[in-house]
Order: C-alpha cells, then sequence, then structure tokens
C-alpha cells in the first residue's frame, strides 16, 4: 500500500476514533467535577436527602426532588405519546391506505424538527392558560403542560420508529393472520405489535430518553422549584433545568456550586446512558433474530 | 352479537380512534403553528430583521440573533462535515470487522442519544475553560459540532451502504486503490445521501439553545459577530429571553422570532427532503 | 436624547463588557442602547447572572463594568484586592423592592416584616407551606414563593433586610437571577408570592398586585406602606428601598470607549432609569458622581 | 367433468392492479373434495387468482375484481359476505412457511381464540386433533409451549396447514406450499395433501410438473392472466389441447 | 493441451472464506490468446475463482487463500506484487453491467485517469481506442459527455468491456457478462470476445452451456468447490470424463 494511501486510512480513521474521545470527553468531565462534589457530599446524602438546595445558606444536597421532577415530565409525556404514538403506527400501518400513509408520516415526523424552544413557547403561551381554563389550581409553571408538550414532540418517535418495526415485520405473518379470518385489530394486536414487540420497545425507549434529556420545554415551562412531589399542577425542577438555572448566572468555576451541575449532570448521563444501551442492546438482538 | 360482530365492531372502532389518534397529532401541529402565525406574523417586516436588540420590544429585531444563527451554521458545518464525514467512510470501507469497530459503533449509538445538554457542559469545560475559548461562536460551533457529529456519521454510513459493491468492483478492477476508489466513486455516488444528512444535523444544530445556554451566549449581543473569537447569541436563545418576559410585546417579538427559526428549520428540512427524493429518483441501480 | 446619525462618533471602537445585577440590567441595557447612537463601533454587552456572579466576574478582572443592586461585600472587597482590581462605586438609581401576589389573590391586603421573615427565613423550609400558617385568616392553600436567586443582590438585600442575615433563607422556592421569570412565575400562579426591583413591578402592573409592606415601625411612615416615587424618594419604603449601582474597573476606564460610556451612563441616567421604572436620584447627586468619576478616571490614566 | 358437486367457481373474473389487468376472463369451476392444481410460467397470474378465491387481496391499494366467484354458489364478492368468516371457511397455506412467533400451540388453536374460544379443554382438543391430521403430534406433543420458530421447514409448514385444518374450513387454498423446503419435507405435504382432500377441496398453486401431477385431480394451465387449458390432470399432461401448454409442461419454456 | 503459452495457472489452491472452505485444491492452467470457460452449478465457486485471479476478494473479511497462483509464472500473491499493477494487468468485467454514474468518456477513461494520466489528447485517443474495439464508437461518439447510465445494457456492458481493455491489459476475466443481457446484446458480446482473444487472454464464468460451447477453447466444469473436469471444450462438450459433468452439461441437475 502506498503512504499516501496510509496516511489517509490514518486520517480517516482518528475522525472515527475522535467519538471514543468524545465520549472519555464527556465521562472525564462529568466525573473529574463531581468527584470533587462527592468528596464534600457523600453518596448517601446524594442519593437519601430529600432536598435540594446547594445555593441556599442551608444547604441540602438531596438529588430526589430533580429525579422526581424529571421523573415525572417524562412520565407524563410517554403517558401522552405511547398510546398516541402507538395507536397512529397502527393505524398507519394496518388501516390507512398507502397514500394517505405516505403523506402523514413525514407531516407527523414535523413535529420532531421543531426546535424545543418552540415547544417550551407553546407550553407556557398555549397549553397552560388552555389547561387553567379546566384545572383551576394550575401554576402558570407546571410539569403537567410541559409534559404534555414533550409528549407531543415525541409521538413522531414513537409513531414512525413503531411504524417501521411493524412493517419490518414479514408481511407472510400478516397474510397467515388474515388467513385465519383475523379481523384487521386482531392482526395488528395479536401478530403484528407482538412480533415487532423489540423495535417498539426500542422506539419507547429512545423517546424515554428523549424525554429525561429535554432541557429547554421544561426550563421554560415547568419552573425551577426543586420540589419532591408527583403532583403535576405546580412547579417542579427537573435535572437539566438546574443546570440551565445555574448556567444562566454565573457559578463561578471550581465552587461547590459549580460541581452540582456536573454532579446533576453525571445522573442526567447515567440515566440516558442506560436507556440507550439497553435500546442498542435490544436492537441488536432484534436484528440478528429476523435475518 | 355474536363474537364475529363483536370483532368487527371493535375493529371499527379502533379505526375510528385511530383517525382520532392521527388527527390529534396533526391537529396539536397545526394550531401549534397557525397559533405562533395568529401571534407573529404581523410582527415581522425588515425593520425586525435588520434591528438590533432592544428594551423597547416594538423596536427590538433579531439582526444580531440570525447573524449568530448564520454564522454557527458555517462554523459547525465547517467542523462537523470532514470529521462525520470521514468518520462515516472509515467505518463502512476500512473497519475491519473487529471489537474496535464494534466498540465505535455502539458508542456512536450511544453518543446520538446523550442529551444535548451534556454537550453543553463538555463544552463549557472543555472549550470555554480549559481551551480558554470563552463564550465565542466557535466554542458554540465546536460544541454543537459534536452534538450533530453522531448524526452525520450514521448518515453518511447509509449514504454509503446504498453504493452497490459492483461500483467498488468495477473501480478495483481497473487498478484503482481503496482511496482512489472511496473518492472517485462511493464519495460522489452517495453524495446527495450525506448531503441530506448534514443538512438534517444542521436543522437540528440550528435549534438548540440548551448547551449554548451552559456555555454562555449570552442574552444582550447588540453587534454583529465579526469572528469567530466574538461573543454570539442565536435564534433560539433570543426567543428564550423573549419567551421569558412577562410581557406581552415581548412574546409577539417571540413569536416572530419563532416564524423565522421555523422557516429556517422547515427550509433545511424541505431542501434534504428534495434532495433525497432527487436522488432515489435519479439513481436506480 | 437627540441620538442620531450626526452625533455618532464612528472613530470609536472597542469592546466592553458588562455583567451582573438583573435589578440594574433595564437601566444599563437602555444605556447601551442610547449610547450606540452615539458611539455604533463600540459593542456593548450585558449579561444578566446577578450581583453575585458579576460581582465575581468583575473581581477576577473579566468584565469591564459590573452592575450591582447592593454594595460589593467584605469579601468580594478583598478578592478584588488580591487581583489587584481596583474600582469606583457609582450609585445610578434607586429601587424599591417590591412584594407582589397574583391578582386573583384576594386576601393579601399588606404584610409585616415580620410575616415575611417567618415566610422566608430558613427554619420555614418545608414547614411554611400554607397561607394560613402566615396569618390565620388567611385561606387553607398552598403557598407557591418566587424570589430572586442566591447570586442576586436582590437576594442578598432582601435577606437582610427581612431575615436579618444576609444570603440566609429558606431554599425550597423559585429561584431565578431572572427577574422576568419571577414575573411570569407570580402573574400565572393563583398561589404565588414573590419579591423582586420596582421595574418589574412596573412594568407588569397589570399581572400583579403589590403588596403594602408594614415594617411595624411608626417613625418612617405609619402602617404597611406601597412602593412608590415618594415612598422611596422620603424613605418611608423601609426597609426594601435600596440604591442601585455600577462599578467602573480602573484599567477599564482609561480606554476611551469605557470612559466616554460611563460619563454618558451618568448624564442619561435619570431619565433612564425612571423610563424603565425606577426612581432617578437627585440632580446634584448624578453631578457629584459625575465628579467623582472625572477624578477618579484621570487617577486611573496617570498610574 | 364434474363428478363431484361444484365447490368453488369463477365466472368471467378480471382482476386489476391499478390499470394492470392482472386476470384476464377466466372462468373455472372446482370440484368439491378433490384437488385443483393451477401451473404456469412465474407471473402469469396464479397468485393473484389463488387470492382472490378467499379475498386476500382485499387490503392491496388498486386492487379490484370483475366478474363473480362463487362458494356454493354464492358469490364472495358480495356486500354481505363477510370476509372473516368466508376465511374461516376458505383456509391458506403460503409459499414460505409463516408461524406466528407464538408457541406451537398458540399457532394451532390462533384461529379459534380470535373467534372468541376460550375454553382450554376445547382449545386443546382441537390443536391435538388437526396436529394429528397432518401428522404432526408424535413430532410435537412434548413442545407445544416452544416457540414455532424452532421447528423445522417442514414441520412449520405442516403446523401451518394444521393451523388452517384448526378452524374446520372446506376449502383450502396452497400457493406452492413445497417450494421452500427439501425432498422430504415435500414428499411428507404431498401425502398430506393426498388425505386431505377426502374432507376439503383443495387449491394449489405449483411450479412444480412433477408435483401437480402427482397430487393433483384437475390441473389449469395460465399464461399472463389467462387460463389457457383446464381439465383433468391426466389429460393435460398426456394430451394438452393446446400448444403452450404442451411447450411449458414439456420445459421447453417458463 | 498447450498450443499456446500458459498465461495463468493456479496450483493446488485452496480459498477460504472464514470457515468455509469454498475452493478445494485446485490445480489448472489457462492458456494465453484463448478463452477459457469456467462452468458448473450456482456456488460451485467459479466466481471465486475468478476473482482471486485478480486478488478481487483482497477486501472481504476472513477470505484467504493457501496454494499459487502465477501469472506469466509469477506468484500474484507475493508480497512484492502491487495489487493496483496486477489490475492493470488482469482485467475484470462482471455480470451486471456496473458503469459509474459519470459520462461515458469518464467510465472509459477512470482507469488511465487514476493512473495519474491527465493528458486531454491522450484519454480521448485511448477512449476512441477502446471504444472502437468493442464496437461502441460508432453509438456513443457522440454522446460521450453524457451519462452512462443512460445507455442500453448491452451498451452498458460494452462500455464496461471497453473501459476493462483502456488500460491495455493482457488478461480479462469475466463473470458472466451476458446473464443480464437480452439474446442481441448477448450475441453482440460473444461476438466481441471472439475477436478479443486474438490479444488477450480471457477467462469466462458462464451458465449458458450453448454460450460456453460457442465461445471457449477450453472449459473447467467446477462442483462443490472442486475441479472435477478440464480440458478442450469440444471434448468436454461431446465426451466428457466425467458422470456429473455430463448430468451436469445435459442439463439434468444445476
Ligand atoms: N401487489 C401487486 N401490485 C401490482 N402488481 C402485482 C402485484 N402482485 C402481483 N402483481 C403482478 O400481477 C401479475 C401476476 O402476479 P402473480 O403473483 O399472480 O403471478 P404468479 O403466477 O403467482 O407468479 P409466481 O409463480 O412468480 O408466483 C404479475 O405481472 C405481477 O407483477
Ligand atoms: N463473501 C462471501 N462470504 C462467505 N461465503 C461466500 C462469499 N461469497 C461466496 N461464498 C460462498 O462460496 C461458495 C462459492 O460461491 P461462488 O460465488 O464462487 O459460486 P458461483 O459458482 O459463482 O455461483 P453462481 O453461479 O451462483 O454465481 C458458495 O457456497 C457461497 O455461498
Ligand atoms: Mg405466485
Ligand atoms: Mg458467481
Ligand atoms: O439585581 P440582582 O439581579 O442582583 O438581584
Amino acid at each position: 500500500m502506498k503512504v499516501s494511501e496510509r496516511i489517509i486510512e490514518g486520517l480517516l480513521w482518528l475522525s472515527a476514533v475522535i467519538t471514543i474521545l468524545v465520549t472519555i470527553g464527556i465521562i472525564w468531565v462529568l466525573l473529574s467535577q463531581s468527584i470533587g462534589f462527592f468528596q464534600v457530599v457523600s453518596l448517601t446524602e446524594f442519593l437519601t436527602e430529600k432536598e435540594w438546595t446547594p445555593l441556599f445558606a442551608d444547604k441540602k444536597f438531596g438529588i430526589m426532588p430533580l429525579v422526581a421532577g424529571t421523573l415525572l415530565t417524562t412520565f407524563i409525556a410517554i403517558a401522552v405519546a405511547l398510546p398516541l404514538g402507538l395507536t397512529i403506527a397502527v393505524y398507519l400501518n394496518e388501516y390507512a391506505p398507502a397514500r394517505m400513509r405516505q403523506i402523514v408520516k413525514p407531516l407527523l415526523e414535523i413535529l420532531a424538527t421543531i426546535p424545543t424552544v418552540v415547544y417550551g413557547f407553546f407550553a407556557l403561551t398555549v397549553v397552560t392558560p388552555f389547561l387553567q381554563q379546566f384545572i383551576p389550581g394550575l401554576a402558570g409553571f407546571n410539569a403537567l403542560s410541559a409534559g404534555m408538550v414533550m409528549g407531543i414532540m415525541i409521538v413522531p418517535m414513537i409513531s414512525s420508529l413503531s411504524e417501521d418495526a411493524i412493517s419490518a415485520v414479514p408481511r407472510s405473518l400478516r397474510e397467515a393472520a388474515y388467513g385465519m379470518g383475523s379481523t384487521r385489530l386482531q392482526t395488528a394486536f395479536g401478530v403484528m405489535v407482538p412480533a415487532a414487540s423489540s423495535g417498539i420497545v426500542v422506539s419507547v425507549i429512545l423517546a424515554i430518553s428523549r424525554a429525561v434529556g429535554e432541557t429547554m420545554i421544561v426550563a421554560i415551562a415547568a419552573g425551577q422549584q426543586p420540589r419532591l412531589t408527583m403532583n403535576p399542577l405546580v412547579p417542579i425542577e427537573t435535572i437539566t433545568t438546574y443546570i440551565v438555572q445555574v448556567s444562566l448566572g454565573d457559578v463561578p468555576h471550581g465552587s461547590l456550586e459549580y460541581k452540582t451541575i456536573f454532579a446533576a449532570g453525571i445522573t442526567l448521563f447515567v440515566f440516558t446512558f442506560a436507556l440507550n444501551n439497553i435500546s442498542f442492546w435490544i436492537k441488536k438482538k432484534y436484528q440478528e433474530k429476523y435475518d | 352479537m355474536t363474537n364475529s360482530d363483536k370483532n368487527r365492531l371493535k375493529d371499527k372502532a379502533f379505526q375510528v380512534f385511530g383517525i382520532f389518534c392521527t388527527l390529534i397529532g396533526l391537529v396539536v401541529l397545526a394550531v401549534f403553528l397557525i397559533d405562533i402565525l395568529i401571534k407573529g406574523l404581523g410582527r415581522i417586516d425588515w425593520e425586525f430583521l435588520t434591528s438590533l436588540p432592544s428594551r423597547r420590544a416594538a423596536r427590538a429585531g433579531i439582526l444580531t440573533a440570525w447573524a449568530g444563527t448564520l454564522w454557527i451554521l458555517v462554523l459547525t458545518t465547517i467542523i462537523a462535515f470532514p470529521l462525520g464525514v470521514s468518520a462515516g467512510v472509515y467505518l463502512e470501507e476500512y473497519a475491519r470487522k473487529n471489537r474496535l469497530s464494534n466498540f465505535l459503533e455502539i458508542n456512536i449509538s450511544n453518543l446520538a442519544g446523550v442529551p444535548s445538554i451534556i454537550y453543553g457542559l463538555l463544552g463549557m469545560e472543555i472549550f470555554v475553560r480549559q481551551m480558554g475559548l470563552g463564550g465565542s461562536l466557535l466554542s458554540g460551533a465546536l460544541t454543537l459540532s459534536l452534538l450533530i457529529l453522531p448524526i452525520i456519521i450514521v448518515t453518511t454510513r447509509e449514504a454509503i451502504k446504498a453504493v452497490p459493491g459492483s461500483i467498488r468492483d468495477g473501480s478495483y478492477a481497473l487498478g484503482a486503490s481503496k482511496w482512489q476508489t472511496v473518492w472517485n466513486q462511493v464519495l460522489p455516488a452517495s453524495f446527495g445521501g450525506i448531503l441530506t444528512g448534514i443538512i438534517l444535523a444542521l436543522s437540528r444544530a440550528v435549534g438548540e439553545a440548551a448547551p449554548l445556554i451552559v456555555i454562555g451566549a449570552l442574552a444582550y449581543v447588540p453587534f454583529i459577530p465579526s469572528s469567530p473569537l466574538d461573543e454570539f447569541t442565536v435564534l433560539p436563545i433570543q426567543i428564550f429571553n423573549w419567551t421569558s418576559r412577562p410581557q406581552e410585546a415581548f412574546l409577539i417579538n417571540a413569536a416572530a422570532a419563532i416564524i423565522m427559526l421555523l422557516f429556517i428549520t422547515f427550509l433545511l428540512n424541505g431542501i434534504a427532503v428534495y434532495l433525497r427524493n432527487k436522488q432515489q429518483k435519479k439513481i436506480k441501480w | 436624547n437627540g441620538g442620531n446619525q450626526d452625533s455618532n462618533n464612528p472613530d470609536m471602537a472597542g469592546n466592553i463588557h458588562i455583567d451582573g445585577s438583573s435589578t440594574v440590567y433595564p437601566i444599563t441595557e437602555a444605556v447601551a442602547e442610547e449610547f450606540r447612537l452615539e458611539a455604533g463601533n463600540v459593542k456593548v454587552t450585558v449579561g444578566v447572572s446577578g450581583t453575585g456572579g458579576g460581582m465575581k466576574k468583575f473581581t477576577r478582572g473579566e468584565i469591564d463594568i459590573v452592575n450591582a443592586s447592593r454594595s460589593m461585600n467584605e469579601a468580594e472587597a478583598s478578592l478584588a484586592k488580591e487581583n489587584n482590581i481596583t474600582y469606583i462605586e457609582l450609585p445610578v438609581a434607586y429601587d424599591g423592592l417590591t412584594v407582589v401576589v397574583n391578582p386573583e389573590n384576594n386576601w393579601v391586603k399588606d404584610i409585616t416584616v415580620a410575616e415575611l421573615k417567618k415566610i422566608w427565613e430558613p427554619e420555614a423550609q418545608g414547614k411554611i407551606k400554607k397561607w394560613n400558617q402566615i396569618r390565620p385568616e388567611w385561606p387553607d392553600k398552598e403557598i407557591h414563593l418566587y424570589g430572586a436567586g442566591v447570586e442576586s443582590g436582590t437576594y442578598d438585600y432582601f435577606t437582610e433586610a427581612i431575615v436579618g442575615k444576609s444570603h440566609s433563607s429558606r431554599g425550597d422556592y423559585t429561584a431565578s437571577e431572572d427577574d422576568n421569570v419571577l414575573v411570569q412565575g407570580v402573574s400565572t400562579d393563583p398561589n404565588a408570592l414573590g419579591f423582586f426591583g420596582y421595574a418589574y413591578y412596573e412594568e407588569n402592573k397589570a399581572k400583579l398586585k403589590v403588596v403594602p409592606v408594614d415594617d411595624e415601625n411608626d417613625a418612617n411612615g405609619k402602617g404597611a406602606i406601597l412602593p412608590s416615587l415618594e415612598n422611596v424618594k422620603n424613605g418611608s419604603y423601609a426597609p426594601l428601598s435600596r440604591p442601585l449601582f455600577i462599578y467602573v474597573n480602573s484599567k477599564a476606564a482609561v480606554r476611551p470607549e469605557v470612559d466616554s460610556f460611563v460619563n454618558f451612563y451618568l448624564e442619561a441616567a435619570a431619565e433612564l432609569s425612571e423610563e424603565v421604572g425606577y426612581i432617578p436620584m437627585p440632580a446634584a447627586l448624578y453631578k457629584e458622581q459625575l465628579q467623582k468619576y472625572k477624578a477618579f478616571s484621570e487617577g486611573a490614566a496617570k498610574k | 367433468m364434474a363428478k363431484n358437486n361444484i365447490k368453488l367457481e369463477a365466472k368471467n373474473l378480471n382482476a386489476y392492479y391499478g390499470d394492470f389487468k392482472a386476470l384476464k376472463d377466466i372462468t373455472i369451476s372446482m370440484e368439491e373434495k378433490a384437488v385443483t392444481a393451477f401451473i404456469g410460467p412465474s407471473g402469469c397470474g396464479k397468485s393473484t387468482f389463488l387470492r382472490t378465491l378467499n379475498r386476500m387481496n382485499d387490503y392491496i391499494d388498486g386492487f379490484r375484481t370483475e366478474g363473480d366467484i362463487l362458494l356454493d354458489g354464492k358469490d364472495i364478492y358480495d356486500k354481505n359476505i363477510r370476509v372473516d368468516e368466508l376465511r374461516k371457511e376458505v383456509g391458506m397455506v403460503f409459499q414460505k412457511p409463516n408461524p406466528f412467533p407464538k408457541t406451537i400451540f398458540e399457532n394451532v388453536v390462533y384461529g379459534l381464540k380470535i373467534q372468541g374460544i376460550k375454553n382450554k379443554a376445547h382449545l386443546e382438543e382441537a390443536a391435538e386433533k388437526s396436529l394429528r391430521q397432518t401428522a404432526l403430534w408424535e413430532e410435537v406433543k412434548d413442545k407445544m409451549h416452544k416457540s414455532a420458530l424452532a421447528l423445522s421447514g417442514g414441520q412449520q409448514q405442516r403446523l401451518c396447514i394444521a393451523r388452517a385444518l384448526a378452524i374446520s374450513p372446506s376449502v383450502i387454498l396452497m400457493d406452492e406450499p413445497t417450494s421452500a423446503l427439501d425432498p422430504i419435507s415435500t414428499a411428507k405435504i404431498e401425502e398430506l395433501i393426498y388425505e386431505l382432500k377426502n374432507d376439503y377441496t383443495i387449491v394449489i398453486v405449483t411450479h412444480n410438473m412433477q408435483q401437480a401431477g402427482r397430487v393433483s385431480d384437475n390441473t389449469a394451465f395460465f399464461y399472463m392472466g389467462e387460463l389457457i387449458e383446464f381439465g383433468k390432470t391426466k389429460t393435460i399432461f398426456t394430451s394438452p389441447s393446446n400448444d403452450r401448454t404442451q411447450n411449458y409442461i414439456t420445459g421447453r419454456f417458463g
């Protein structure tokens, strides 16, 4: 092989390896900053304390309120997106004429391309005022509208990925079901959805991971108050919002307050990392099965 | 009612429910877009596009925001494009199936799922602090480049995969080296797909606010950045800022800025879709 | 103030970095905006990271001017000294820290300093959660608190004045450096109570209900007092009246663009601070500041 | 040629995929409790015709038919006919074995379950019965609750037939049921078909002339959407009246 | 049987895809300026063998060979051999025409360009020459700068041959070069092969017995990775010494 060929291959290799450096960079940054944090705050306190007031005089370092806020908004989002997304996927795949599917699917995918600040704006200026007409106690910042709007945002993730998964099921299975006298509903939920279940699960996990890491919607519309509650009507704070909140102020480099955002960051990273790996693992297994 | 009747009824009921759900998705989309248009369209004029930010909502414009967005787009492309495409080419054309390539694949799929705000933390620590670039355009572009790198790599690989092996065979058989084959045949043939992927990735980058907030993009930047080391603001951050103001007039500004942001996002997506369709029509292997 | 193309000074260029208080931000923003018409090539950036955040940057020498809604504290002063940073403090306007509730709130007619203390002191954290815990005749409803973030001068000033100890308060409330967020919170949450700079109330009067504060000291006005131009000026809105400042780094002051900006600031502050909702100082005081600054900048130039 | 009753017949049937006419004026009748084979070169419309017999093409966009298809004298494209009922009457077996990714038991009783039958004893009885019919019982009775995908191709295909039998159809359509199988499995299926015709009307599409010769009573030869020749299998294979049939059977084209 | 020199030969060649042994102990020699045909049922290793002759399998993960392949007496798997040089000497044409998605001109001169030849006049001359050799010149001379994908299949295949000729190889390998073409195009390519053998050594894989009979001088019959029989085409087709060859040629299997 010519020298120039080798150099080129080396450069290409380097570009690919940079992705590993990025991962190492992320982990290193999160770890190196949060190690300082955990030298001051014990992991037990971090995980069991029920309050999060690291910036105040009476400092409490319990991540639980932020985790609760994150889980609450995520749960609401999935509660909206899963039934909607899955129904749409099944409907488009099993019932809708091909022409309609071709139009509706990309239209819905537009929902996923809208920047999240825009969703935040909707949650705050459209959805919350709308909901307040029915729910008197609803605060201006709340988990409910942020979560619902987030749900709308991830509907196309679930509907498109699940639809892909269902269409990847060999046609012969659908025919077998029809051939036995199944209705479309029976075919869809008795045969196609179970057969595509791993793909659907992957789409849902990815959607959860997306919701857990979503920032702007909750930063704009969910409030900035760490609160250990599952009440969707009051302001809460998610892990991501906390990072934004601190970043908007200027917390000096090296201070304990500064390190708290990395401690929060690493918590977030652990969650999404686990979810992504689970989905990757399921996907791999699933692909092998169908080849 | 016989079982068969019940089944048919359920079938019909689900059909109605399916249409209903699909409509919810579409109607919400429509409501959002119409709401934004009603709120913001009247606010958009030449002055709005060419004015600096101002404390008076009526005088404020988005010049610095879209100039910043444009800067970010260009810089991010310059950084992420070569890196992402090279990595994609390496993985698809060069890498042997071994532990490393397997690991790279898992790693890239993982990176694609890392929340954008985490990239913000990375950018703040590495680019802003350690490399001393501050809250500059360059820091922002570097951060966003890393953020969209996985997307570019994945789409590059898809595009390259779509090039039939027979083209490579043809090239090798004429004595071309690996790189000559990649450069003269594989890349030109997959260029449309790669471009599509990059544009989609950029449309993602254009809408990002969180990582830029973390690295410290500013609220009040009353000038157009003139070098990559200047401070900056972008449309999403301007929108975030205006959204957080309680005065009605600023919400209208935010709506108008959103229209511009959506215009850019949809334009990019539209180009991508157009390219993809063109590509699919043009090349029938 | 007659800013037009003729008075533009295109020769002047450079960057001026300002950061700090969100309370002062509207004034500085207005000044920067008007200054643009004077010197279009000077790039003024104004950040909002709270007085505390701004001070930290200022004492590290990262910015030229810091907006402050309280005086520099000792720790900050010694940091500045350590880093060889000399500066001048220039008051630019008065503010009445304003306590607000949602317009739908029909039970709060006034509030005493003692009650505010009961609400905000650190001991209240996790305990004072209902309105009727503060005054029994108030309803048995949750109370949602919105207040300045810990980096802000407003926070320091409020805790000092109400709780009695600077930087000491409960932590379970919606805290933001950005007062706009607080306005939004209070204006959309019927159970809310919050506080922030007067300008933010002034600008959003329609969506907020101001609460008169009674310091139970008849020496400075009997009963509950509303923040207003008059009451702040004559000192009866106590203890929540306060001056607002900017601090200028001496190294920056020698730069012509900064020098001319600060001069412009002091000349325009009276008009612009009132425009954005604050209470201007008497004209004589601004004159005094101008002279003080002149001496300072000349002194800095000699070094 | 009708020694038996006519079970199924097509009258002047045309079928279209959008603008493309896939079946041209087909008139044919299939005897009860006999095997009718469809042969013809690839793309001639055999599968299309077979699938119109139980309206499997209903969900294909743009597919439509003209003319009549009568099952026991009743038009199956009539408005009052329920497709699901029809398919219980007319079962189907496909080219590639397509068991559901479920247990063997679940596969066999699927058709009963979707009819709402839940009685476990009844289901088990039915499952055993149809597995016995397909000579699969001995092979699978110990692993009824294992995945059907673990079976061999031939076993899977017999399972698919058992699955079809479980809902007691009177007609079974088979589209190249052995083309994905090895010779031994093929032989077993052919044997099975031979036995099934005592109770069922069977229509089978095949590419394999020998198979058509071995298993069928009547044979129809299709070519480019037309029914070229139809008659007793013996006659078709020994003295076809049409040249194209002759050429096809002797392997000169196709 | 060597009327000419031996151009290319394999000695005790084994080839593996990972653990799978695709070629078993092949020893064969191919004459200079003659056409050698490889025949055999699908999957027997014809393509694998053909592609080892110019090391086209180098990039396949896990592929490896044992034994020698000699081109003009030199081992092409030797460490000092440069693959790109080898491929200039040994050209290749594939089953499906695979023109690059570029202009006709760019296709023909591709091999020269990647050698670094830039002189336009020279390139044009070379393009014309090889297009004339493949009798394509008259058909395409007016659209040299149009896309090669707009040509018909047969023209595309001849373009691929022209492309291979442009770098002046001495050996041309062809893997079922006509299997994707209509009879008329096929005839043209066969004619071309017949002419080319005056100047080139040609090795061709084909499924078409008639074609092997028409164009080749020698024929090799492969079966399951083994070389069963090799000799003059006439001999192989008229009196093969091996039963399997006989059966294959008469179409009894494959
Ligand atoms: N879903 C479809 N849409 C459009 N055309 C179709 C469709 N299915 C089949 N056709 C066309 O209808 C014609 C008949 O197809 P059919 O599958 O019935 O042939 P066949 O005789 O079964 O062939 P084979 O032996 O290959 O299975 C063919 O030309 C085919 O291309
Ligand atoms: N890339 C590969 N990896 C693994 N096995 C392969 C690969 N390519 C071919 N084989 C196997 O090697 C054997 C020979 O394949 P080859 O393509 O040489 O056959 P062939 O004679 O050319 O067949 P055909 O006439 O179908 O082209 C086959 O069993 C095939 O499955
Ligand atoms: Mg068929
Ligand atoms: Mg081959
Ligand atoms: O004025 P502050 O933003 O520091 O409260």
